[in-house]
């Protein structure tokens, strides 16, 4: 078992994650990783690659096809000491785990005055743009924002998920970790091993500008860089914020911003209705209703289930629905 | 209690695969005591009792039986929101208690007062929950026995996963009795229902954890009799799964003890789950807020009035010389006692304090709650001054 | 089977939902009732009592103890023809159903295009203040509002429930119909059977008001009719909302009414994070922005698990407490 | 397939009351055709096949496996996204399928590509769903066979409840051939685990709908093997739920239709569920996305290769004459001229409209989803002039 430590290696989403996993397990040897297909296969993004061979079955778990039982035994290891990192293989699988995450998980800490710890990470590929068949592109995250005793926490680039993972794995509370599986293999970053990562539940402003601020997580953060990008050919700075952070909200940024630049559009994949986009507004307004220029805009998925793959692209936000609402916005 | 249309014309033949079913717990109900307090031996369960021992266990019964009295009156007094009631489960309760040992881990429902009793947990603890000032205070590592869960099933697949950390723990089959060590989930008859029960025999099955899965069918879940959960004896449930299932009188505190012990033992020892099912009676309402006359017959509950667990073995007792008038009129005294505590301590139980609910959420409490507990604390405080 | 159709008489909501229900299935005997001891027990509400015994076992029938077969099954004979009415028995327990219901309720017109109906009515008592334990007394709205495909409804009072829930299961797409379970026995009001009801999905403006407008649903619409009962004793005047339909939201009357007060207050026991005030909050910021004179307040359910009951009534949104957020609107 | 553990040393004997359990489907596998093409004849599930008949069965398993083969060319040459692959399922998905009569029911997986064509779906019809354009382009009434559903279990539940249904409608054991109908609920090994699919168990046991539960146990559920799920033979799951359950040999498939049929026309008499586990194997990869080289070995894909289904019969076909040179040569035109179908009507299938997204989600859409639509055709038409 060789720790893969190196500075300055360009990896990807999936390997960033990998190697964040490998150096959770090695720092603490009650972490647990358990799922569908996670051992041999290494799951079926490869995230798990090669941890059962190092690790041993017994602490990369496959598990059967049953989803409310995987989390359900988690949280009995969890009671009994152990630090279970849990794989969802598709976003839409997590439903059959919704009662063990919303009425178990999230309460168990509480129930028990503090005294039963629940340190849980519920590992989540979200989001679409991947060409699949129904079920696989799904953006649950508002549900269990919603839940208190969850935090939920999304990474947007490999760099995050190395230290993200490890982070969320050494907090004491269950954390809904959410990784846009369209990001997997797509980019690569420099990963620098030694350096001292932001704290977990912190946003990040990741460009800054002054004309009106994006906020985004996960696989639209990407989209919003490029709409930055593609806005400043036309004159216009556009700050964006990573929020990493759904459960808690870090609001400090966010508002810091909005009081610069007085505009602000909210970029996700999930359904506008209720989604991260609706807390957000109505926290921004409240905060800064005298520094608004207009109202907060939603830009996401629409009010419909997630469409057959060959039209996803149209249905997700994008560049041009983000700068879109970004006119109407300066408009307004 | 089986169904007419089970028999297939094809396949193996269910009756001859399990038995024939019989509504009274049938033939292969495990017995050690008859309702009449006849001492009955079995081929593989019988144990010998000392004195001491029946004494134990009818003076646990006893004394639940009167726990259970109280926190009813408590409820009629208005003192508890709801009470969920034993009575009738004496037995069940009492002989998987003692069956434990102090290193397993017990799930209880809600309904597990006996167990609890028997892990030595102040009983006046079990009373916060239903009287709504907690959910629950004790620590479940200080007595190897969890919180009361109350979404139906959802305790037995923790129960499995402990008993997978048990594994990894290498406390499972070592042959050192004071090491090895095993889980007890408890559910109901109506719980075998739920997809969670299932996925644990599963996942029991799979990874051959060291659970004990104790079903106590009280051949009621509320209004629903147990022909709607399962058309053949539950405890065959466990044989579609690969491990044994067993069906003991549940209103035999000796059979039941027994037959615990043996397969908490069996999980010890690193041969996998059992199925236990505790054929017994819910002689009392599901709850203090349901209302069994409209949905059963009181000739049924009189019919299972004569198999009362506490009976049989005061009978069984007082016809072998076992326990004298002393040790009768002690046990009253003593359950006298054990009301009043009840009645006293429950009537002095505080009211949480509202902002304490913030700081248990989380391990961590994140600033966005703090200030929310900050900003109710101020509105909290500015009544003060009004009042 | 005798329907008992009077005019005049004074009934509970449980009442009223039951003769709504009794109405429902004289008219159409393709619709079921199923759930947990709805039969002989007439469910732990009593809302189905008496229907088992007119309309015999094939029509009410109790199941085994598990919700997501309820809904699984449920499904099944809505593909089948049949109208079903699934009574959830608190809305604690409607997670490990949640599946189902929102990846096959809520998507099986979309996946069929439209081919297969799912005509389904999922009745759940939901909130808090009956000294209930742990998961008797969750407002879970805004989980299934945020899924398309679902419509979710609340009634408030005894009329509403005899005629919403007939309409709802009159309608051909699933509706979550949440029903107050603290009103149930709580107070009386006048059934007109020969009444014309209002369309389902539609807001009511219950009080009309000038100063602010006080948003409510199910349970909480009591609350705001006497806290604006009270603020009209300290001359202000206080406009409330009953929703009604909380997906699709009927912004109508909402609007309207905000454009002439320019505050609004949206009052829920669900947690505020996410809850449907911060969906309300932002659709009416982004359609009201110039006649705001306050940000949209919101008064909930702390993000907090629902705590034991002993200190429930701290814990949900009182008189008080909306009245404090009025102050503050007023004041800001 | 079973594992040591298993043995208790209490209560039933497992072994005994299942028998023993073997690797290679164990002597409890029911088999009309061994792999060698031998005609072998069983008690209770004999038939007579005419040649036609054994023609039709070969026709159909050549047809599906080239629609399959086509299905996975067009994958790897990117028109479709994804294909699940049915190759070596053939006779259990043709055994089943032809066993049904039209007034059945079927819900599928996603892997029912061979009862599909039973049901006379047009096979271009199948590809939409892994092409992208579409979740599946029938009207499942037209077909009695339902959407594919793609989370694991679901549709077991739908079957039941549909079965329900059935009963109340007055279809189930009138004794009218043409009237009385079932439902057949398809499943994988994998599947078993699901919480769902043990709750439909248990609703169609308790309310003995007619349905039957027919389970591919192709050995994987994507990298995980049948153990994980089960450690005994998965028929027997049934058993503890009080309803027949029986193994047949799924790469046979005479018996694999002589045994569904048995099975459906015991649920159309109103006697309730069976469990079918049809023991086969998985030949290709999970998916097209998949590596099956990562977690098992070739040797296990050679062992299975000689058990293939389509072999068997052409061997039988062959060696008792009832195919002539003619009746194979037409085949392999039939199947080029299927495969060359397919490839163009692929090809040709049109990406769907995006606004169309709208209109279906409700059976009445809302006027805010109405707004929602109108927005973004605003939106779209905003570039028309720009390109
Ligand atoms: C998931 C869930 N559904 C419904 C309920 C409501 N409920 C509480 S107890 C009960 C019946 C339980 O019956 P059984 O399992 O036989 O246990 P018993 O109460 O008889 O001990 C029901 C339906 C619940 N607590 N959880
Ligand atoms: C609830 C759920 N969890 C996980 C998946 C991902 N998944 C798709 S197929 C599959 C394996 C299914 O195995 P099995 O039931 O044996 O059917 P097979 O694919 O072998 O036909 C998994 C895990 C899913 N579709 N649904
Ligand atoms: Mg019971
Ligand atoms: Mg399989």
């Amino acid at each position: 078992m060789v720790s893969t430590s190196s500075t300055g290696q360009k990896v990807t989403l999936a390997k960033g994650l990998n190697l964040g996993l490998r150096k959770a397990m090695e720092a603490d040897d009650k972490v647990l990783l358990m799922g569908e297909d996670v051992g041999k296969l290494g799951g079926v993004f490869r995230i798990t690659d090669g941890l059962q061979k190092d690790f041993g079955e017994d602490r990369v778990i496959d598990s059967p096809l049953a989803e409310s039982g995987i989390v359900g035994t988690a949280v009995g290891m969890a009671m009994r000491g152990y630090r279970p990192v849990v794989e969802i293989q598709f976003d839409g699988f997590v439903y059959p785990a919704y009662d063990q995450i919303v009425c178990q998980v999230a309460k168990i800490h509480f129930r028990s005055k503090g005294r039963v710890k629940m340190p849980m990470v519920i590992r989540i590929p979200f989001g679409g743009g991947i060409g699949a068949v129904e079920h696989h592109s799904e953006s649950p995250e508002a549900q269990f924002a919603h839940t208190p005793g969850l935090k939920v926490v999304a990474c947007s680039n490999p760099v995050d998920g190395y230290w993200m993972i490890q982070q969320a794995i050494a907090h004491d509370d269950p954390v809904i970790f959410l990784e846009p599986k369209r990001q997997y293999h797509a980019d690569k970053a420099e990963l620098d091993e030694t350096a001292t990562p932001a704290p977990l539940f912190t946003s990040k402003v990741v460009r800054p500008g002054s004309d009106a601020t994006l906020l985004a997580y996960g696989p639209t953060v990407k989209t919003c860089m490029k709409a930055a990008e593609a806005a400043a050919g036309e004159g216009r700075s556009l700050e964006v914020i990573d929020l990493r952070t759904l459960s808690p909200l870090d609001m400090g940024p966010v508002l810091d911003s909005v009081r610069r630049t007085g505009r602000a559009v909210v970029v996700h994949e999930a359904h506008v209705n209720l989604g991260m986009g609706a807390e957000l507004a109505s926290r921004i307004t409240e905060e800064c209703f005298y520094s608004l220029e207009a109202p907060v805009l939603r830009v996401g998925g629409f009010d419909t289930p997630y469409p057959a793959s060959r039209i996803e692209e149209e249905w997700l936000p994008d560049l041009d629905r983000v700068l879109d609402a970004v006119d109407r916005s300066l408009e307004f | 209690m089986s169904d007419g249309a089970v028999q297939p014309e094809f396949g193996p033949d269910l009756a001859e695969v399990f038995g024939p079913a019989h509504a009274d717990g049938g033939p292969e109900l495990i017995q050690l005591l008859t309702p009449e307090g006849e001492r009955v031996h079995h081929p593989e369960f019988d144990l010998d009792f000392s004195a001491e021992e029946l004494q134990g266990l009818y003076r646990d019964m006893v004394l639940v039986r009167r726990l259970d009295v109280e926190a009813t009156a408590l409820q009629r007094h208005g003192e508890l929101g709801i009470w969920a009631q034993l009575l009738g489960q004496e037995a069940a309760q009492i002989g998987a208690g003692r069956a434990l040992r102090s290193q397993d881990f017990v799930f209880p429902t809600y309904r597990e007062h006996g167990v609890a009793w028997c892990r030595g947990l102040d009983p006046l603890k079990l009373l916060g929950l239903f009287r709504g000032v907690d959910h629950g205070d004790w620590n479940p590592s200080d007595y190897n026995f969890n919180l009361y869960t109350i979404v139906i099933g959802a305790q037995t697949l923790h129960a499995t996963g402990y008993a997978m950390g048990m594994q990894r723990d290498g406390v499972v089959g070592t042959g050192d009795p004071d090491r090895d060590a095993a889980v007890l989930a408890h559910f109901g008859d109506g719980a075998s229902s739920q997809g969670d029960v299932n996925e644990a025999f599963i996942f029991a099955a799979s990874y051959n954890a060291p659970v004990v899965f104790f079903c106590q069918n009280n051949q009621w879940a509320i209004s629903e009799p147990i022909e709607r959960q399962s058309r053949i004896p539950l405890y065959q449930r466990a044989l579609g799964f690969g491990f044994p299932g067993l069906r003991v009188d549940g209103n035999d505190v000796l059979a039941t003890y027994a037959v615990t012990r043996a397969a908490l033992q069996r999980a010890r020892d690193g041969q996998g789950p059992t199925f236990v099912e505790a054929y017994t009676y819910r002689m009392g309402a599901h709850t203090t807020t349901d209302d069994p006359t409209r949905y059963r017959l009181t000739a049924d509950v009189e019919h299972w009035k004569l198999k009362d667990p506490i009976a049989r073995l005061e009978v069984y007792l007082k016809r072998n010389g076992l326990g004298d008038d002393d040790f009768f009129a002690d046990l009253t005294a003593e359950a006298d006692e054990l009301g009043h505590t009840l009645r006293e301590g429950c009537k002095a139980m505080p009211d949480p304090e509202p902002l304490e609910i913030f700081d248990r959420v989380y391990a961590e409490t994140p600033p966005e709650l703090a200030a929310q507990r900050d900003g109710f604390a101020d509105y909290l405080a500015s009544f003060e001054g009004a009042h």
